[in-house]
């Protein structure tokens, strides 16, 4: 892999940037892998990568339908966090923040993971009481959080409506130091870069039609590039899961929902941290470009369609003006939406499936970018070694079935309630 | 005249109305009519703005709202507008405007060095670079935030407001150019409901740039009439009023301009209107993009559209250069020529790259008897700096020649504006000669005509918007314009640059700085699909969305593939169509307004009182009624103690209240309720629980049998609205069957609870003829003359009533109520003090204990449920994890330290360890003192009398608490008894 | 709560308290609902409509369900009546509580229901007799459109205070951009 | 946002209405726990044309059944709950 350094930009600037190689090999599939991915999101690539690195696996192709990185990664409002409350969600989150901590060298590729901090507004005493359970337990288990006086808040978010006219006063916030936000598009880039560096085959404009099953077992793929076998297969599809796993006769505890996110015109910084409330469902933060990336609650119906209502986009506005009044005149440049795989506890599903050799990373409803890293981690530990991870364990697919469910806002089974 | 630029006459500005205006500090002239861009050029300012990454020089590009380069910042204070495009805002006076993206100033900034480096930051750099972790990458990003971005944030809040409109029609024109006006004029004569939006504050599209005779008159008396005949048949017509976004199922996003950036608004305080217009057809009639060329320094002042240098000339009067260089590759651009011409400029050259014997209309020939022209000729680079243009080279039969020039005026073909049917889900067909896409296959009700659709004329054009708009429209109708007016383009697309051109300096996407030397670097580096190339590069994400550089684009990553042009694909087309403020979007719904705050219906009367408010979802109830100086935790305290020893009173109207009548009443209340329902007398309640279809609690509350067919169930305020959806879906999907009623008598009843030891007295006193109903019992009454019901219930663990009546009748009610337990000693209790109550008593309430997460059995309710099953949720309970250990399990807490027990924090069991269970709520012993608390607790239920910690770190409180049962005061209950 | 400073538009006025009923049918709905007609002087008002039965005003609100609304010295005798005619099919429930009216009246009020709305108030088929329910400015509403000049406006009294609000400033702005 | 065909008030804006869920997710009290797990905890999730109910909540409050396609939009169908759905 040619390093990527300052030094080797100087040296590029000097030549004309004439010597960049391609950053990920366009390989044609092989007749057969050991692990074969499908969806070349973040998390398949991060899983690819980690099965090539921390298992030696590398006979692996991640099958991408289109273009890598087009999926959710390339359409979140890239939020990294951990601060969560229920302990299997907080651990896998936390682990997953430390890998962002050192991904960027780890990849060789600068994926800006910025640890501005992500906070949590509160806008009644209840707020605030939830909001002190979460970070009780957050840092009962070693996870940074911490309470913000309205005067920090003040000094660090001038533009922030703090007056008690607001329909939802602020009256604190519960801060993750070490949460940010990181640039979604280099994640999955740089991922495919180091996966590839490491021979996994990355394929794009390869989408799966079919998955082939013997005696129960799987032995490869139909795609549109030809059938290709494959000792274990790993569904990485998020708002597709339910499609794919049909493929293999699989029903699933996901329905596709819609989330939609839109920027702002670019501007010099005026918010300088991932905000979000406990009682207003929008999130307000400033990407490096400038641009006041802005989403809130999703659509509430199911569709695949990735084209969102714009009386959504116009209440979140709302919110968002809200919270930061001055965001009144800024120009909303562009929305857009995904297509998110609304699990039925609202946590994700990663690990085994009925069928023998068929692997499920999916129901990350509209949380999943934070968690690329150890959804790489613990889904490559799972597919290398036939059972989950310990952090991994819980978000089994059998959990609705039995009744132990992981629901974070107890809203209960309907996606559209959540 | 205004500015030096100014031709003496001729234009649509109205020179009778002088308008004066401010940039970067200086005060200029210009006329009503006028855009910020068009007043500037005249006074003959070239250098407009810094560009986003090298800071480069750069001066108007186009006129209109495809403006990647002019962005300015508008206004002050509240109505202060960054990233305004100079070319789409019309000037007012006093409009204050600013040059942005440049420190210290425009003609110096220091920005500009990042040029310099260039070669060092090509597209992407910021990915190979910057390692060290994430502390160190917060330094780099601190600097790099300084750098990017547009103009400066708005700091302040709105001085105006917004408002939407919900309208319907059977046909919406956007665009009022010929083929738009044709399309709406054809429509409205077949009786249609017509809206015509235009974003334009003017009417004529490529009329105001091409004035033309059409239907025997000039064209400005051609639209005036057509807009009078339009107004007369009904139609409504939107100036200033953009089509922003096309959505499922025919809905259009209209935003309308009442004000330009900055201004003041008229006596309404409105400064936009947003429309959403659900339409039964729409007609697409957008008209077409010019699109730049590929050379070096094309993105310098000087360097313009040909239709914008044009539409400058002819609208705004304005002449951009004195000696200008033609670059195009199609018949359009020589009546920029000949205009310039007519206009007094010399033309140093006409450089089309078509080759000498392609066509030859009469246009071209006419140019070629007055001027230079050259085919199969190209632009090298043009040369200037912030001050304007020096002059250019060009490639002119081959041989490298330099040109004179102030202004170069260029054409590189038309795309049709296909945006707004790309967002309603369309295709696109591509024509390679043109070397433009124009729509294809339809997926709702919309047409697109004219320019939009590729046509090309002015006749055409009329009579394509004529007939496509009505199916019954006779073509021979049709509006006809005079055949020196009908000028095809003849486009040859050639989007190849002259060799010598270097391509470091050559911009594509004019706004992010994107160069074709970045476009070849992203191919070679592997970004080639054309979403990798649009995000690695940034094409096309500017504000103006690559308006008009993302087919260049496209065409130079097809080079580089040696595919065409469509086998490498769009991006996807998103609204808004160009960018809205938020501040419409949301029109009132924000600030104060976001949310509707819904009050109970006593709400003044508790004003008077001066409560302390606390918001319960949508709604606002009286948290506590302090007294002189009490702060809320002593007046919860006062109020909570005199409920245990005397009276309090409390208003607790917002409960749902469900009245359930008919047959079958009683089999509809037994699927809802988990617990029996049917056993209970005339005259009598219960408590009940209600889960949810996976077991878990949802709500709790009271069912009270009122007649021998008529139930009414009471469920919590936060509750109310998801109980109320539950009960419809129930009754109508479940059990449709039922001879049963439900009637939501939420608001209907007002209910105010009495409660303490002399509640009983108190009722006595107010409804002295009735008897005063035992425990879970209801009687009736007539109190201050108004019907009542009284209901035997208690929440705080006193004996207590729920007194209900109308809501339209409540006050009386209240007062009587209120003066008859203040008698007594009594009081006014809040929320806070209830609370207080509720915790003591170890009562469960919907988010605390009811926290969606735990099941009956978790809250210690199995007892209660109803043994035959046969309810909602009964069901998923018998899946296994309800019965395996280690549940969460609700349980009580004393502190033992004496400190008060953190609410919401963890239980351990010794400091260090893991959490076995967290604290719900936090309360008092309100006779004895000391802090008791309510929390879950792993197998809770079999751990009384263990201790452990009650941590909160976050707060940096810690109690040592004792695990009891969840109840505290009357263990026994025989306080609410009688 | 009236605007009358701008009659001429909009005028927007809290009518005289009235009893509100409301009326189920569950079974034998062709006979329970001429038991009805023959008992109020007229056949019920169909699916999203509204009429005049004597001094009554029938509203048709939800599938078998209608309002009655009527004086308030009428109340208790309207509702006997009800009872009686719904016999076993149906059952009736006092909800004067439950709902705030207003009077819209004036040229304007189609344009006023338009603002912050979703509804196509401007539709020549929402005529005089019809019933409308819609969500605006986030309030849950009722339409009854009483004449060509005149529509009353339903809505649960905590919403209320709230949306009557919106539309007076909402009028006022009318008034104020003529 | 779409404009729903409700049989009783006519064609509305989505705003007015709720989703509910697949009308293959309905689950009466008396169903058996396998039969709950099947239709509540997993889904078809169709991409394409699917029966689903919803609820005219601010209009006539009246439940329908929805024929919607989850990828074009497009609707075929909304009858009255009450209404055999066709197959
Ligand atoms: C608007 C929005 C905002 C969000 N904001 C946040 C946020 O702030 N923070 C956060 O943590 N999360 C957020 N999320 C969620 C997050 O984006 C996702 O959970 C996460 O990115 C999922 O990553 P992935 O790799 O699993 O999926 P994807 O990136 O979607 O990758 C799946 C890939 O599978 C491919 N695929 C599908 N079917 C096939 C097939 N048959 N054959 C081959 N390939 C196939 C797809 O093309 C796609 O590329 C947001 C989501 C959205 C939509
Ligand atoms: N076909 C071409 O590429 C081309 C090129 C140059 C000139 N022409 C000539 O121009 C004329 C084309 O007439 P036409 O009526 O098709 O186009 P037009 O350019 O005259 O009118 C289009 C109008 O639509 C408005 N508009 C565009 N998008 C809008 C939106 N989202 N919301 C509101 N308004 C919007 C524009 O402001 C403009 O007024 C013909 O005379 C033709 O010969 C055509
Ligand atoms: C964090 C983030 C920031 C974005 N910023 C911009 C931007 O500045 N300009 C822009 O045009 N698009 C921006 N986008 C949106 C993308 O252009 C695109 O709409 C999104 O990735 C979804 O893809 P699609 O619209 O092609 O479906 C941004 C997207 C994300 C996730
Ligand atoms: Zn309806």
């Amino acid at each position: 892999m040619q390093r990527y350094s300052a030094l080797s930009l100087l040296r590029g600037g000097l030549n004309g940037q004439k010597s960049w190689q391609r950053a990920w090999r366009d390989p044609a599939p092989k007749s057969h892998y050991d692990v074969i991915i499908i969806g070349g999101g973040g998390h398949g690539l991060a899983t690819a990568y980690y099965l090539a690195k921390v298992h030696g696996v590398r006979n692996v192709a991640v099958l991408e339908r289109s273009w890598i990185g087009g999926g959710n990664t390339g359409r979140n409002t890239t939020i990294v966090r951990s601060n969560y409350r229920q302990p299997a969600l907080h651990n896998l989150f936390e682990f997953s923040l430390k890998l962002w901590e050192g991904m960027s060298d780890d990849l060789n590729y600068n994926v800006m993971f910025s640890q501005r901090g992500a906070m949590f507004l509160g806008h009644s005493d209840s707020d605030m009481i939830r909001l002190a359970e979460r970070g009780d337990a957050m840092r009962a288990a070693g996870i940074d959080a911490e309470f913000m006086t309205m005067d920090q808040l003040r000094k660090k978010l001038p533009l922030l409506d703090l007056s008690d006219k607001a329909r939802y006063p602020i009256v604190g916030a519960l801060n993750q130091p070490r949460g940010g936000t990181a640039r979604h598009d280099a994640v999955a880039w740089g991922y495919a870069r180091a996966a590839d560096a490491l021979g996994v085959d990355v394929i794009q404009n390869c989408e799966v039609l079919g998955i082939d099953r013997v005696g129960g077992k799987v032995t490869g793929v139909q795609t549109t590039r030809g059938s290709i076998g494959a000792d274990r297969v790993g569904i990485c599809v998020a708002g597709n899961s339910g499609q794919v796993a049909a493929m293999a006769d699989l029903r699933l505890p996901i329905e596709s929902h819609l989330l939609q996110a839109f920027v702002s015109e670019p501007v010099k910084p005026m918010i300088d941290m991932v905000i979000m409330s406990q009682s207003i469902h929008a999130y307000v933060s400033q990407s490096d470009k400038g641009e006041i990336v802005m989403g809130g609650d999703p659509d509430l119906y199911p569709t695949y369609s990735q084209r969102g209502r714009p009386d959504r986009i116009e209440g979140v506005a709302g919110q968002c003006i809200a919270l930061f009044p001055a965001l009144s005149r800024l120009r909303m440049l562009r929305s857009w939406a995904g297509t998110t795989d609304m699990s039925f506890d609202g946590s994700p599903i990663i690990g085994t499936t009925p069928v023998d050799g068929l692997y499920l990373n999916g129901g990350w409803c509209y949380g999943g970018f934070k968690a690329t890293p150890a959804s790489g981690w613990t889904y490559a530990h799972t597919l290398a070694k036939g059972e989950p991870h310990a952090l991994n364990a819980p978000f089994s697919l059998d959990r609705f079935e039995t009744g132990a469910t992981i629901d974070e806002t107890g809203s209960g089974p309907m996606p559209h309630h959540r | 005249m205004s500015g030096p630029m100014r031709l003496a006459d001729g234009g649509l500005i109205d020179r009778s109305r002088p308008i004066r205006f401010v940039f970067d500090g200086k005060s200029y002239q210009g006329y009503a009519g006028d855009s910020l861009a068009s007043a500037l050029l005249a006074n003959g300012v070239v250098l407009f703005g810094r560009s986003f990454k090298y800071h480069r020089p750069r001066g108007v590009m186009a006129a209109g709202i495809e403006e990647p380069s002019a962005l300015v910042q508008a206004g002050s204070g509240g109505r202060y507008e960054p990233n305004s495009r100079a070319t789409d805002v019309f000037i007012y006076d006093g409009l204050q405007s600013r040059s942005q993206n440049r420190w210290p100033s425009l003609s110096f900034d220091l920005g500009g060095i990042n040029s310099l480096i260039s070669p060092f930051i090509p597209a992407g750099f910021y990915y190979k670079t910057f390692f060290g972790g994430p502390k160190l990458w917060l330094l780099y990003e601190h600097l790099i935030r300084q750098m990017a971005g547009l103009g400066m944030p708005p700091t302040q809040a709105d001085s105006d407001i917004y408002e939407h409109r919900a309208a319907f029609c059977d046909l919406l024109v956007v665009g009022s150019g010929p083929a738009g006006l044709a399309a709406a004029l054809s429509a409205s004569a077949t009786g249609a409901r017509v809206i015509l939006a235009e974003q334009d504050e003017r009417l004529g599209g490529s009329l105001l740039t091409d004035p033309a005779t059409i239907d025997g008159l000039p064209s400005d008396q051609w639209i005036t009439k057509a807009r009078e005949s339009l107004i007369a048949a009904g139609g409504r017509i939107l100036t200033r009023t953009t089509a922003a976004g096309y959505y499922d199922h025919d809905l259009v996003n209209l935003v309308e301009r009442l004000t330009e950036p900055g201004q003041t608004p008229g006596p309404d305080g409105l400064a936009q209107r947003l429309w959403r217009v659900r339409a039964g057809r729409v007609i697409l009639a957008t008209g077409a993009f010019e699109r730049p060329r590929l050379f070096e320094g094309n993105d310098l002042p000087g360097v313009m559209l040909s239709g914008a240098v044009r539409t400058y000339l002819r609208r705004y009067g304005v002449r951009a250069g004195s000696r200008a260089v033609i670059t195009t590759d199609n018949d359009d651009a020589y009546r920029t020529a000949l205009a310039l011409a007519e206009a007094g400029a010399s033309i140093a050259a006409i450089l089309d790259s078509r080759p000498g014997d392609s066509v030859r209309s009469a246009l071209v020939q006419k140019a070629m008897t007055q001027l230079p022209v050259h085919f199969g000729a190209k632009l090298i680079a043009a040369k200037g700096s912030a001050k304007g243009l020096k002059g250019a080279s060009a490639l002119i039969d081959g041989k490298v020649t330099a040109l004179d020039c102030d202004l170069i005026a260029v054409s590189g073909g038309f795309s049709p504006i296909v945006h707004l049917h790309m967002q309603a889900g369309g295709t696109l067909a591509w024509d390679e000669l043109s070397g433009s896409f124009s729509p294809d296959q339809t997926r709702q009700n919309q047409t697109t005509v004219g320019a939009a659709a590729g046509v090309d004329g002015l006749s055409a054009t009329l009579l394509n918007g004529w007939t496509k708009a009505s199916p019954k429209a006779k073509a021979t109708a049709a509006p006809t314009c005079a055949s020196d007016d009908d000028v095809a383009l003849n486009i040859i697309a050639d989007w190849e640059p002259a060799p010598q051109a270097r391509l470091k300096k050559a911009f594509v996407d004019y706004q992010n700085d994107v160069t074709a030397a970045d476009l070849d670097l992203a191919w070679r580096e592997g970004y080639r699909s054309v979403e990798h190339l649009k995000r690695y590069t940034t094409l096309g994400m500017a504000t103006d969305q690559g308006k008009t550089s993302n087919l260049v684009g496209l065409a130079r990553l097809a080079k580089s593939e040696g595919r065409p042009v469509p086998s490498v694909g769009l991006t996807t087309f998103r609204p808004p169509y160009t960018p809205v403020t938020l501040g419409v979007l949301a029109a009132e719904a924000t600030g104060a307004h976001l949310d509707p705050r819904r009050r109970p219906v006593l709400y003044k009367t508790h004003a008077a009182e001066q409560p302390i408010w606390q918001p319960v979802g949508y709604w606002h109830r009286p948290r506590a009624y302090p007294m002189g100086t009490e702060n809320l935790h002593q007046a919860a305290r006062r109020e909570s103690l005199t409920v245990r020893t005397k009276v309090g009173v409390t208003d607790v109207s917002t409960l749902g209240k469900f009245d359930v009548s008919g047959p079958d009443a009683a089999i509809f209340l037994e699927l809802i309720c988990a617990t029996t329902v049917g056993k209970l007398a005339v005259g009598r309640g219960r408590y009940t629980i209600m889960l949810r279809e996976d077991g878990m609690v949802m709500d709790d509350g009271t069912v009270w049998r009122t007649e021998e067919n008529r139930f009414l169930l009471t469920s919590s305020t936060g509750g109310a609205d998801r109980m109320a959806a539950h009960l419809s879906y129930v009754r109508k999907v479940i059990a449709p069957d039922l001879k049963v009623a439900v009637a939501n008598v939420q608001e209907h009843w007002a209910a105010v609870a009495v409660a303490g030891p002399l509640a009983k007295a108190v009722v006595a006193a107010v409804l002295p003829q009735m008897t005063v109903p035992r425990h879970m019992s209801l009687d009736r009454g007539d109190l201050a003359g108004v019907p009542t019901l009284t209901l035997a219930a208690s929440y705080s663990g006193e004996r207590a009533f729920e007194i209900y009546a109308p809501s339209d009748q409540i006050a009386p009610v209240w007062a009587a109520i209120v003066k008859a337990a203040r008698d007594l000693g009594g009081c006014l209790y809040g929320l806070e003090a209830l609370e207080i109550l509720r915790i003591e008593k170890g009562h469960i309430v919907v988010g605390g204990e009811i926290d969606g997460r735990a099941s009956p059995h978790d809250l210690g309710l199995s007892k209660m449920l109803r043994p035959a099953g046969g309810y909602i949720g009964h069901t998923a309970l018998q899946r296994p994890a309800f019965a395996e250990p280690g549940r969460l399990q609700m349980i009580g807490l004393e502190a033992v330290d004496g400190s008060a027990i953190p609410e919401g924090s963890m239980l351990l069991t010794a400091p260090k360890t893991l959490p076995v269970g967290h604290v719900t709520a936090a309360g008092l012993n309100v006779i004895k003192g000391g802090s008791i608390a309510l929390g879950f607790l792993r197998d809770g239920f079999s751990r009384t009398g263990e201790s452990l910690i009650a941590w909160s770190p976050t707060r940096n409180q810690t109690a040592k608490v004792k695990v009891t049962a969840p109840v505290f005061y009357d263990v026994a209950g025989v306080q609410y008894r009688d | 709560m009236t605007n009358a400073a701008h009659p001429d538009l909009v005028t927007l006025q809290t009518p005289e308290p009235s009893r509100l009923l409301r009326f189920e049918i569950w079974s034998g709905h062709k006979a329970a609902q001429a038991r009805l007609a023959k008992a109020l002087g007229g056949p019920l008002p169909g699916v999203c409509k509204s009429a005049d039965l004597g001094a009554a005003r029938l509203i048709w609100v939800e599938q078998n369900t209608w309002l009655v609304r009527t004086s308030p010295a009428d109340g208790d005798q309207t509702l006997a009546t009800l009872t009686k005619a719904l016999g076993q099919d149906g059952s009736a429930t006092d909800m004067s509580g439950a709902l705030r009216r207003l009077r819209i009246s004036g040229p304007g009020w189609r344009t006023l229901l338009t603002i912050g709305g979703v509804f196509d108030a401007e539709s020549p088929t929402f005529a005089p007799g019809c019933m409308a329910g819609t969500i605006v400015a986030h309030s849950p509403v009722r339409y009854d459109v009483i004449s060509e000049d005149c529509v009353d406006a339903y809505t649960p009294p905590s919403y209320a205070p709230d949306l009557f609000g919106f539309w007076c400033e909402a009028a006022e702005r009318l008034e104020k951009a003529r | 946002m779409l404009l729903i065909a409700c049989p009783n008030c006519g064609p509305r804006a989505q705003a007015e209405f709720t989703f509910e869920r697949p009308l293959a997710s309905i689950v009466t009290p008396t169903e058996t726990l396998p039969d709950l797990i099947h239709k509540l905890f997993t889904r078809d999730n169709p991409r394409g044309p699917s029966w689903e109910l919803w609820r005219h909540t601010y209009g006539c409050a009246g439940w329908l059944k929805v024929h919607r396609d989850t990828h074009s939009h497009q609707i075929s169908a909304a009858l009255p709950v009450d209404m055999e759905t066709p197959s």
